[in-house]
């Protein structure tokens, strides 16, 4: 099953992700809150944005003109953390850094977002490939924070 | 021009990236440095290091020394009549600040107009922006052709009311030169001031700033071969003079008392606070030795031709789009269904550096119709067969994710 | 601290001057460098030269790293909470007048007042002189006490009125350290907000920007044995989240729109318009590296070593007069009858480097009653031998126009 | 008669003109035209005027907080151009900075001023040496253009 090892397969689940972006386009609902990533790497333009029930991820969406890495690993991010809650969405998100800064991390917690596991040969797309996980992380820490 | 020789003085062209011979073709964003300005800088940190100004010893006496060749190696290359009309900043951001608040915000008015372009800079609009906030005046666009500023566009939005023109004399990203002569005659006719970016052209062409008529010119030292922090302001000395500081303290001033008088100096000392970049003004005097030693005229020959022959390869692929085939400077491209930054983190993997994005000039999408490009820019140390390389990358677009795994 | 190994550390040490060995003592103008740090500015200009924030590729990538690193030094250096704090400028000279203009400017309104003193910098009193005229605000001079700024000196002028005290930590002329700590405490309590001008300080000292709950700090990298065309703005994150840039530019915007709306960055990136000065910032993290691996605590005790053999010797003198005896840092003295001038060049025909004049401090005659003054200042890299040369020439005094026909 | 190559004279020169300066103490009369030299070396603060009759420069004086060399060299200037006229008055300046900047120069022009033939040796100085000769430049072309 571990057939994500290969690189052919992680191509593959990238591509598939930055032509066919999951939770695609945002809505102008009642109820979501919403972040901007422009600032983050002056070339990707990202919106993300969550819609809470209670403690519970209900709705995440994202939107934006961004780079094929930016776009599947958001793509993805929002695959994994709808419907969890906010404590489990940090773990996760802790294990994803992990893995792109090169600590230990939990493969399991992460399924397809093991596609960016050899981001760090390219340094300078870990701006990319964490441009989502960052909007997440500012939504779900203010959200405490309210 | 003996390239071999050339390609010697700049160590950073042995380096590797990625494994590969570092191919550098983002010459628009700050180019290499030859070891004749690394040792300048060196030879200032390790021998002579003093503060400049400060003549009371002859340790200092001889920075102040080195620190004023500087100012007229940039006198001498960019044709000034006078040494004070050259002064140091921090770079062409800086050099367009000073003059945007130094000179704009002081003399214009509610309604007056500054013509800008949306192919500039941010550091040429920015400032302008604040200003015109700040002073009521209009900031106002005048049209391209073709992505290039024409006399013909100043003229169709030049009113009465127009009392600065700021403008590019080459686009860092479309790399097309503005008609600035023929731009600051009209200019002048009508009592506008205009003000020129050359940031981009300065280290490619031949500059004259008494055959053109420039009234203000900015531009950076390590565009050029120079070192970071290091850039100047050109300006005729009557605008000078009429020009405010932007910067206030130790060594700008004759004098001043507590009741709030001060007496500055004269320009250019009075726009030099505080401890200048004396090592940068150092390196950049070096660089324009160097750039004068192989010859302006020369470089420029040899860019246009490795600029032509860089467009011709690009054009028999049928997977890129070029933005600008008739430029001078930059070639801005894109592969076709490849975002730019991924296209630049494939030409990474190849060992070339280009550049993508918006390139600091975030109106020109209102233009182009396309927001982000790959940018390829040269100085006159690249080299057909660098070129032939990059030519190649740009054939593996299709794998530009191969450059994530590779 | 093993002075013999240190002294071999600065190249400049082995230099001469008017054929003695050169002895250093004007390090309040600028400080000799260690080799540790031209390495580094080397280093960058010959192997990994590019453009910092433009991560396209690795090398690009690299100077990014290289560049926020130093950074983190700093951060680590004043003990700054958040390296977002942490803004890099082109000076100490340069950042008080971002503060001036970015935060005084925007936060003062007519009739509010600036509380400074005589002995202030020109760089921390004419950009206050400015944002004054301009604003409506006063300026108010807190009275010295045997030259030194008191916290009582400080309360006798303030008001409901005070909303910035400006002050030197340690004043370039008198060398006295005023008592930041107890101002702050006082400032706050009665919601005022303390610029330190730390050029003379941070050199020196430890410095603690949490312990003494510092609003905002300026100082610069030349006189910490680091590059010129580099200093630093250290600012509480919230409020440099209310200081406006006083430069727009290149890499400090987010996005902005042909019909004048602009999104900056967040600090510090919103004051760092344009290419920063990067081989200024690698040097100054190389500087400060070298300082720690020395010691802090060990430079402040050699160096009050070093002033008081120095004032010992100098007291023995019956020709000279001092008129900083308590200070910390440097020496302000005459030698009696001979015009600072002169004597400045005396000391230069012996080799000592030692400055002549009003030190940019020119309000400072008001108090000591005498325009210009010789300043003899340490740094850890000086010995009790170079004083002892230093006292010789004091003693030469009479013969001051030897130094012109030597 | 030419002893001026004796240092100690040339010292005694300078020590005679710093603490006698002739022409010195400025008087605000109606005639006089006067700089303030402030600016030039930070340190050094001289006032030069001048009274023309004509082409003649009928009286120079000087005043100011300055040290020996530049107190010095200026008393000696006005010594000098006393009494001539701009024409005589430029060519002794064009000598006295020939001097200074180590070219040839006629000595019978400059008198006492040789004491400063030195000042290259202590380069530092140079801006001393000329304060007041750079005012008198001033003066006498700003004179003429009127
Ligand atoms: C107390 C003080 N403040 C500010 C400055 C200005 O520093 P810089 O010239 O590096 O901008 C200096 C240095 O001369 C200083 O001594
Ligand atoms: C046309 C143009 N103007 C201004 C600038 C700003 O130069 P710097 O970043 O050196 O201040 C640049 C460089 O990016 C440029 O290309």
């Amino acid at each position: 099953m571990r057939s994500l090892d290969n690189p052919l397969i992680l191509r593959e689940i990238i591509m598939d992700h930055y032509q066919n972006p999951r939770n695609h386009g945002i809505v102008d609902e009642e109820g979501y809150k919403k972040v901007n990533m422009n600032s983050e790497t002056c070339i990707d333009n990202i919106d993300v944005e969550v819609k809470m029930n209670n403690d519970i991820i209900e709705d995440i969406r994202f939107d934006g003109e961004a780079c094929a890495i930016s776009t599947a690993s958001t793509s993805i991010m929002t695959e994994l953390v709808k419907g969890k809650s906010v404590e489990e969405a940090k773990a996760i998100h802790q294990q994803y850094m992990n893995m792109i800064f090169e600590k230990d991390y939990d493969e399991d917690l992460l399924e397809e977002a093991i596609a960016f596991k050899n981001t760090h040969k390219q340094a300078n797309r870990i701006k990319c490939a964490t441009i989502g996980w960052n909007a997440l992380e500012e939504l779900i820490s203010s959200k405490e924070g309210e | 021009m003996d390239i071999e020789k050339i390609r010697n003085d700049f160590p950073m062209l042995k380096t590797k990236m990625q494994g590969h011979d570092l191919i550098y073709l983002d010459n628009g964003a700050t180019t290499l440095k030859p070891k004749a300005v690394a040792d300048a800088i060196y030879e200032y940190l390790t021998c002579y290091s003093g503060n400049a100004h400060r003549g009371d010893y002859d340790l200092s006496h001889t920075v102040d020394t080195a620190f004023e060749n500087a100012r007229e190696d940039v006198r001498r290359f960019i044709n000034a009549k006078r040494v004070e009309e050259i002064v140091f900043t921090a770079g062409a951001t800086d050099s367009l600040n000073m003059v945007a608040y130094g000179y704009g915000l002081t003399h214009l008015h509610e309604g007056d107009e500054i013509i800008l372009n949306v192919a500039e800079h941010a550091s040429n609009t920015l400032p302008w922006f604040d200003v015109a906030k700040k002073t009521g005046a209009k900031i106002v666009y005048a049209p391209l052709t073709d992505g290039c500023v024409t006399l013909e566009g100043i003229k169709s939005v030049t009113t009465d009311k127009t009392k600065i023109i700021s403008v590019a004399i080459v686009s860092n990203v479309m790399g097309y030169v503005a008609p600035v002569k023929e731009i600051i005659k009209f200019a002048h006719e009508h009592d506008i001031i205009v003000v020129c970016d050359g940031a981009q052209s300065v280290p490619h062409h031949i500059t004259d700033v008494i055959a053109d008529d420039i009234d203000f010119l900015a531009f950076s030292g390590h565009k050029m071969c120079g070192p970071t922090g290091i850039g100047v302001l050109y300006g005729k000395y009557h605008l000078l003079d009429e020009t405010s500081p932007t910067r206030y303290g130790g060594g700008s001033n004759a004098r001043y008392k507590s009741n709030l008088e001060v007496d500055m100096k004269k320009p250019p000392y009075k726009f030099e606070s505080g401890t200048p970049n004396i090592e940068g003004a150092i390196g950049l005097g070096a660089a324009i030795r160097y750039l004068e030693g192989i010859g302006m005229k020369d470089i420029m020959e040899r860019e246009a031709k490795l600029r032509a022959y860089a467009i011709e390869k690009l054009k028999a692929l049928d997977n890129i789009t070029i933005y600008n085939e008739n430029g001078t400077g930059a070639i801005a491209f894109n592969i076709n269904n490849v975002f730019a930054q991924d296209g630049a983190s494939l030409f990474n993997a190849n060992g070339v550096a280009v550049r993508a994005g918006e390139h600091c000039a975030k109106l020109l999408d209102e233009y182009l119709g396309v927001r982000t490009t790959l940018r390829a820019s040269f100085y006159f140390y690249n080299t057909e067969e660098e070129i032939d390389a990059f030519v190649e990358v740009c054939k593996k677009g299709d794998d530009f994710l191969d450059a994530f795994f590779g």
